[in-house]
């Protein structure tokens, strides 16, 4: 099993959840984050001052799946996240070892 | 000695000017209200807008408005106009608190629209809308109804009906003026995106806190007594050289203004709930209609009257409002045409079948006669207005920057720096 | 000519108008003391609440709580009463800045029951209450103290003491009144889930912003000037043929009104800096206990008596709210028993000791026996209304729905859709 | 009978008392501003601090305050004083309400500072201060300016101009003289950790809610029209007998304050948008440096002349604001200077130029004066006060409490329990 | 050493958090998350009109522990996180090869 | 490649983003969290009732490096968030095995 992360836009989070669920893969965790990256920040002010806000609103996307997921998952996150600028994220994909749902006690595989 | 007239002068001045800082407080409450009803990444905007179109508001008002509102009146009535002596307020001081108090509605009128426009109009179309108002659309219809013009008494057309338009505080002069205006505006400017559905379904885009929502109701209710009972300038009167004091009328606009905002909340909450869950922002919605509704017609109705047109009102919130997004396919943010248009439409339209003189046929006619010119007017100019907004700054901000807010693109703040979906940096997360 | 009477009724008419708009907005207050104590998923039930006991309120009010009033007092006096007069006010245009004037002060009696039961209470039983201290459990006392009633110097009651009970604006007759009604409904509701351990500890549950609590707690204080130098409603009077201004009188309740709040936000302050910290939402819990302690005394007292009531007042807030939650088990969500209930029956009670008349031991007995006169009442009436809630409509949500939060279960919203710890979905994260 | 002077007295007593409780209202409006101009982690201590200087402060005002403004008035004009005449108010009934309308205007100097020193202030240096100013420090001014002292015509600085300084509702005696206050006191305290990098450049550090900043801005402009058109006190006055009106002093006053206000907004807007953006928090900053520009000349300048003053006053607000700033390296958190201090200063001085009455030399001489009396005094007093704070609980929090937050350090609270940076437990998540 | 990560219902952090200390494991770090698996999202409403939130609110529990403690911790979330209704959760076991106390520099099995 | 994940003080974010990128690391993903380890709460007040708040706010710090860089990435984070007071937090690393650049749709090392 694969644990996959993704970080995107905020704006694409809409359009990722659909293509996700449309390829199979409805279930996923999301978590508001802010990072840097190529990125460099933008900036705002305060009372006219300006100041730089370098960690940008992204939003965390994280998908449990079987080993054999990985490729299409990755496919569709490309194809949906992506706007070609900078700043459209990043994706991890790590081990996951065991698995639980939390209801029914299921392990391993079932349980995604 | 005391001279009477000097005396009710002096009181009923005293009196003017204490509901004229309610009124005024209203923009307060509808810089709040609004705020509320957007996402937090639009509030800064609008407050922004709110806080402008008051204050260039009140120069153009001064500098034009208010001699529109005498020339438009001369217009329109036998007897004609000058052009000095609707102007000549601007050096006498002796007319400033009455150009206060005409201010404070034309402002209410500006604000109003700014509800139904947030979060996708250019912060400069905006001023240049407000300005028009300002300075034109209203102080028109201002000098039709109050100043002595077409739609008065006098007026070519109330004299073809034989009476005058009866809007006593302003519930079509000042609300449905701006919840119409607030239409054709937000019909211009186009919905806000995901508002509807490629298939045309709509969904809601939730504004970002109930608490500024009925805080700014709230606000708006307190400035609403001004509004109404002090629109009942008149306390003390010489009456046949004699002092008279008006309680009953002020009596009677205060309980109505009162008994038709709780009917108006009560409205909405009871429809809704037989319909599905009562719902804190309908109901903050359907107490301000409520008070709409029976601002015209707070001193000409009976309390049964004033409660009806508050019931009424408050029903027809989620009816209208419905029918506005859903086959208007209008996006009005805030809801304003629901709330101050046809909210004040119809308690309009209805004094005089609530009159406490009784029904009467030409009353009626001259209302809807007066609601019609309202509207048509309001329509066409405000559609004016913003036409030349569109091909000259454009009306619309471009789609990245709605998405990423009004706050960042038209004014690069953030109106929650810590908070949320903001981004935070500099002296720490 | 001028004729004094009318006169003065004007200009009474002007003050007592403007400080009904004062009190108005104590609603505001309220609401936003009451939201920010609350956690943010009950921040919209708590709102809800607050804009119906007003809206139904009022009509409760205008067709049976004022008349009410007049029975009550023409049964606790000799002399008797009359139905047909006692609902004159209905029809009678003249009696309408009154009636306003009126029901401002229930409506504040009422709106303050929320803040103790808050985050538990359903929304119906809420409202059937509310319907309830409107409709008879305020008018009763409201006719007992000041129509002339039992407590008064004409009733039975005030008669075997000899003199009437005092209680100027209402420490007892609006505020401890709801104060102990809410005692009662916490009481009766159960704390909520997580109050207490099972071994009985408690545990606070800090709500959702104390901004709004401070917001509220100033926007209350404002409108108390209109509660107390308001009620204080003769600015002029005709005497011996004589105008006379009032000014010492005002002059007295507006200094006492200030120097009491300030002085119970000092009492507050300094007595949890001893034990602890000052803690912002203690102080302007002791501010408004300051005012609550000197409300019936306003008039009567001396300012040292005023301060003397404010710092009293202040000091036991904290004593009195730790009592109620650690020794009575009770969960007073907003401690309305402290700031209302305790504050305004201590307040009350020592008029005849910093009285500027002078002590008399036959009126502190008066107000010894009006206290407990409006307690009894107050306790047996709130507890038989909401025993009929529990078993009509149920008292209480659901466990699963206090878990989830009355906005999601009663209402469907969510107050702040964007931000904390609700969901977002729909239109982007 | 009606009698003329008990009649004026009456209406004046009732707008007084009206226009008091607007000015009390500014309070909540400074509570509000400030809590949005800081960050979460310090918006209870701030909200605190704007409870305790206005609860402490009436009562130190009450015993000490407007005593000293009368020595001080004596002290500096021929005639001397008497400590016993001077504080003959405290058991003066008919002088309470004008101690009332003379508090809220010493407290309102005094809830200035705190926007200045948020952040890092220690709370026991704050209330040291508060009770310095409103004691002593704001006193002695009022007491010069508008006791008949000093700066006034009869006072020896007056005397030697051939004329008294101007300033009626307190430009620079109760705002410049706040701000100066302010000023002194964040040079005191020091910048916030992080506010300039080691080189010296100067990074924002934004507050946490614009919404807070236009309520309490907004909440500011109503309570204003208290404090400005308030201060024409004499709505109708007897003149040779007769009763005389003064609706064209009240008109002037209302309509300066009005488009002051307005241009004041304009202006920043104006400025800003030319160099960048237009920006919300100065735009709210500008509408109040435009009301404070005109505080002083509302009565006596003409509409340009209010309009210049409010146009200049919103422009000079970036300016001033960034040279406090980046010039001074003085870290004054809400822009209290350049809002209240420089507008003051420069709305006051320029009077004559604008004057309806015409230039006059000698009296831009005593504007000048004036002004330099004021600034020195409050620097030299605030200093020394200060000082004596520094050197007995100390001026500022620990590092780790700063870092911290003062609301957990200083108050063992969190303002918002649920929200943001906050972290929660006891109850759940 | 592995990272156990549980996506648990918000109202059963407080049980999740006595049941774990209780078994001899206080540390952990916690994040609000939004999460959809089978649980569908509800329905809210705005200004009357209904709309979606199909991410719900669920809350991300982290705990760093050696290898032999995995199953223990497992029954440990199993029982205290559990309603048996649908949302319970998932937990993911994810493999963790170094490990650092900041504060000492300790690394390895002590960091934990 | 590695995913290092730091929990940090909140305060310590702005030394660790530098010092981070000083070392040539400027890329990260933040996120709020709450955490207990050996710190063990904090009081606060509520009305003058006290509470125990049991979870302090900490910050995560996710960076996605090739392995080479563990070492360095380490050393930096324990220079720069530790004050050598209780609470300094934890850092774990755990291997990824695939990474993606939605943007370019690079994968592997150069996604990093
Ligand atoms: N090496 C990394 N480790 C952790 N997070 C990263 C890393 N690189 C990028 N990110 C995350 O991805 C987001 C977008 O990265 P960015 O480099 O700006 O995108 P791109 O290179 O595709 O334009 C960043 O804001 C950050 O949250
Ligand atoms: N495959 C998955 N990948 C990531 N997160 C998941 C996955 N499945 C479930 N979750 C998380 O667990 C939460 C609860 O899952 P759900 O399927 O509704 O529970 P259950 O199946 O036990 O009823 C979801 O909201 C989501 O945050
Ligand atoms: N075993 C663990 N699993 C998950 N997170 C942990 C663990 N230990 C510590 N943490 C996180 O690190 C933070 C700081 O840990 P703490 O033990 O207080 O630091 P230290 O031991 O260095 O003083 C905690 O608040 C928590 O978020």
């Amino acid at each position: 099993m694969k644990l996959v992360t993704a970080v995107i836009r905020p704006e694409k989070l809409e359009d990722v959840k659909t293509a996700l669920a449309e390829a199979g893969y409805p279930s996923m965790t999301v978590t508001d984050v802010k990072g840097r990256g190529k990125q460099k920040g933008v900036e705002q002010t305060w009372r006219g001052e300006t100041y730089r806000v370098d960690l940008l609103n992204k939003v965390k996307v994280e998908i449990g799946i079987i080993d054999d997921e990985v490729d299409e998952v990755l496919g569709v996150l490309e194809e949906a996240a992506s706007t070609g600028s900078i700043g459209d994220g990043k994706v991890f994909v790590t081990p996951v070892e065991r698995a639980l749902r939390i209801r029914t006690g299921e392990t391993g595989e079932e349980a995604l | 000695m005391v001279d009477a007239a000097v005396l009710t002068e002096g009181i009923n001045a005293v009196w003017v000017l204490t509901v004229t800082f309610l009124i005024f407080f209203m923009q307060a409450g509808f810089a709040m209200l609004e705020a509320g009803n957007v996402r937090a990444k639009n509030a800064g905007n609008v407050l922004m807008k709110n806080m402008m179109d008051w204050s260039m508001g009140v120069l153009v008002y001064f500098f034009v408005g208010l001699g529109i509102a005498g020339i438009a009146a001369g217009l329109t009535a036998p007897g004609g106009y000058s052009v000095a002596e609707s102007f000549s307020y601007v050096n006498d001081p002796g007319a400033w608190i009455g150009w206060l108090f005409g201010a404070v509605f034309a402002m209410t009128a500006a604000t109003i629209v700014s509800g139904a426009v947030a979060e996708q109009l250019k912060f400069r179309a905006y001023l240049f809308y407000s300005v028009g108002i300002t300075a034109f659309i209203y102080p028109a219809i201002q000098g039709f109804a109050w100043g002595g013009g077409l739609l008065s008494g006098s007026g070519y057309l109330g004299a073809a009906f034989g009476t005058g338009y009866l809007d006593f505080a302003g519930a079509t002069v000042v609300h449905m003026l701006g919840g119409v205006a607030g239409l054709v505006g937000a019909y211009m400017v186009g919905p806000r995106k995901g508002r509807y559905t490629s298939a045309g379904k709509s969904i809601p885009i939730p504004g970002h806190s109930v608490p500024l929502v009925v805080l700014g109701t709230l606000m708006l209710a307190f400035g609403w007594y001004g509004f109404n009972v002090g629109t009942q300038a008149t306390v003390l009167a010489v009456e046949a050289g004699a002092l008279v004091f008006k309680g009953e009328a002020l009596g009677r606009v205060a309980i109505n203004t009162t008994l038709g905002m709780g009917a108006g909340a009560v409205g909405t909450t009871a429809y809704t709930w037989i319909k599905d869950k009562p719902d804190p922002v309908l109901t903050a919605n359907g107490l301000l209609a409520g008070l709409v509704a029976v601002t015209g017609a707070v001193p000409h109705v009976t309390v049964w009257g004033g409660i009806s047109l508050g019931l009424i009102a408050g029903i027809q919130v989620p009816l209208v409002y419905r029918f506005v997004v859903d086959k208007m396919k209008v996006d009005d943010v805030c809801g304003v045409f629901a709330v101050h248009g046809s909210a004040g439409a119809i308690g309009t339209l209805l004094i005089p079948v609530f009159a406490v003189s009784g029904f009467s046929a030409a009353q009626l006619g001259m209302q809807a006669a007066g609601i019609l010119v309202i509207t048509v007017w309001t329509v066409v100019t405000t559609y004016a207005v913003f036409k030349v907004a569109e091909v000259t700054v454009g009306l619309r901000v471009s789609d990245a920057e709605e998405t990423e807010g009004l706050d960042k693109g038209e004014h690069g703040v953030s109106a929650y720096p810590e908070f949320g979906t903001e981004a935070r940096g500099g002296e720490g997360l």
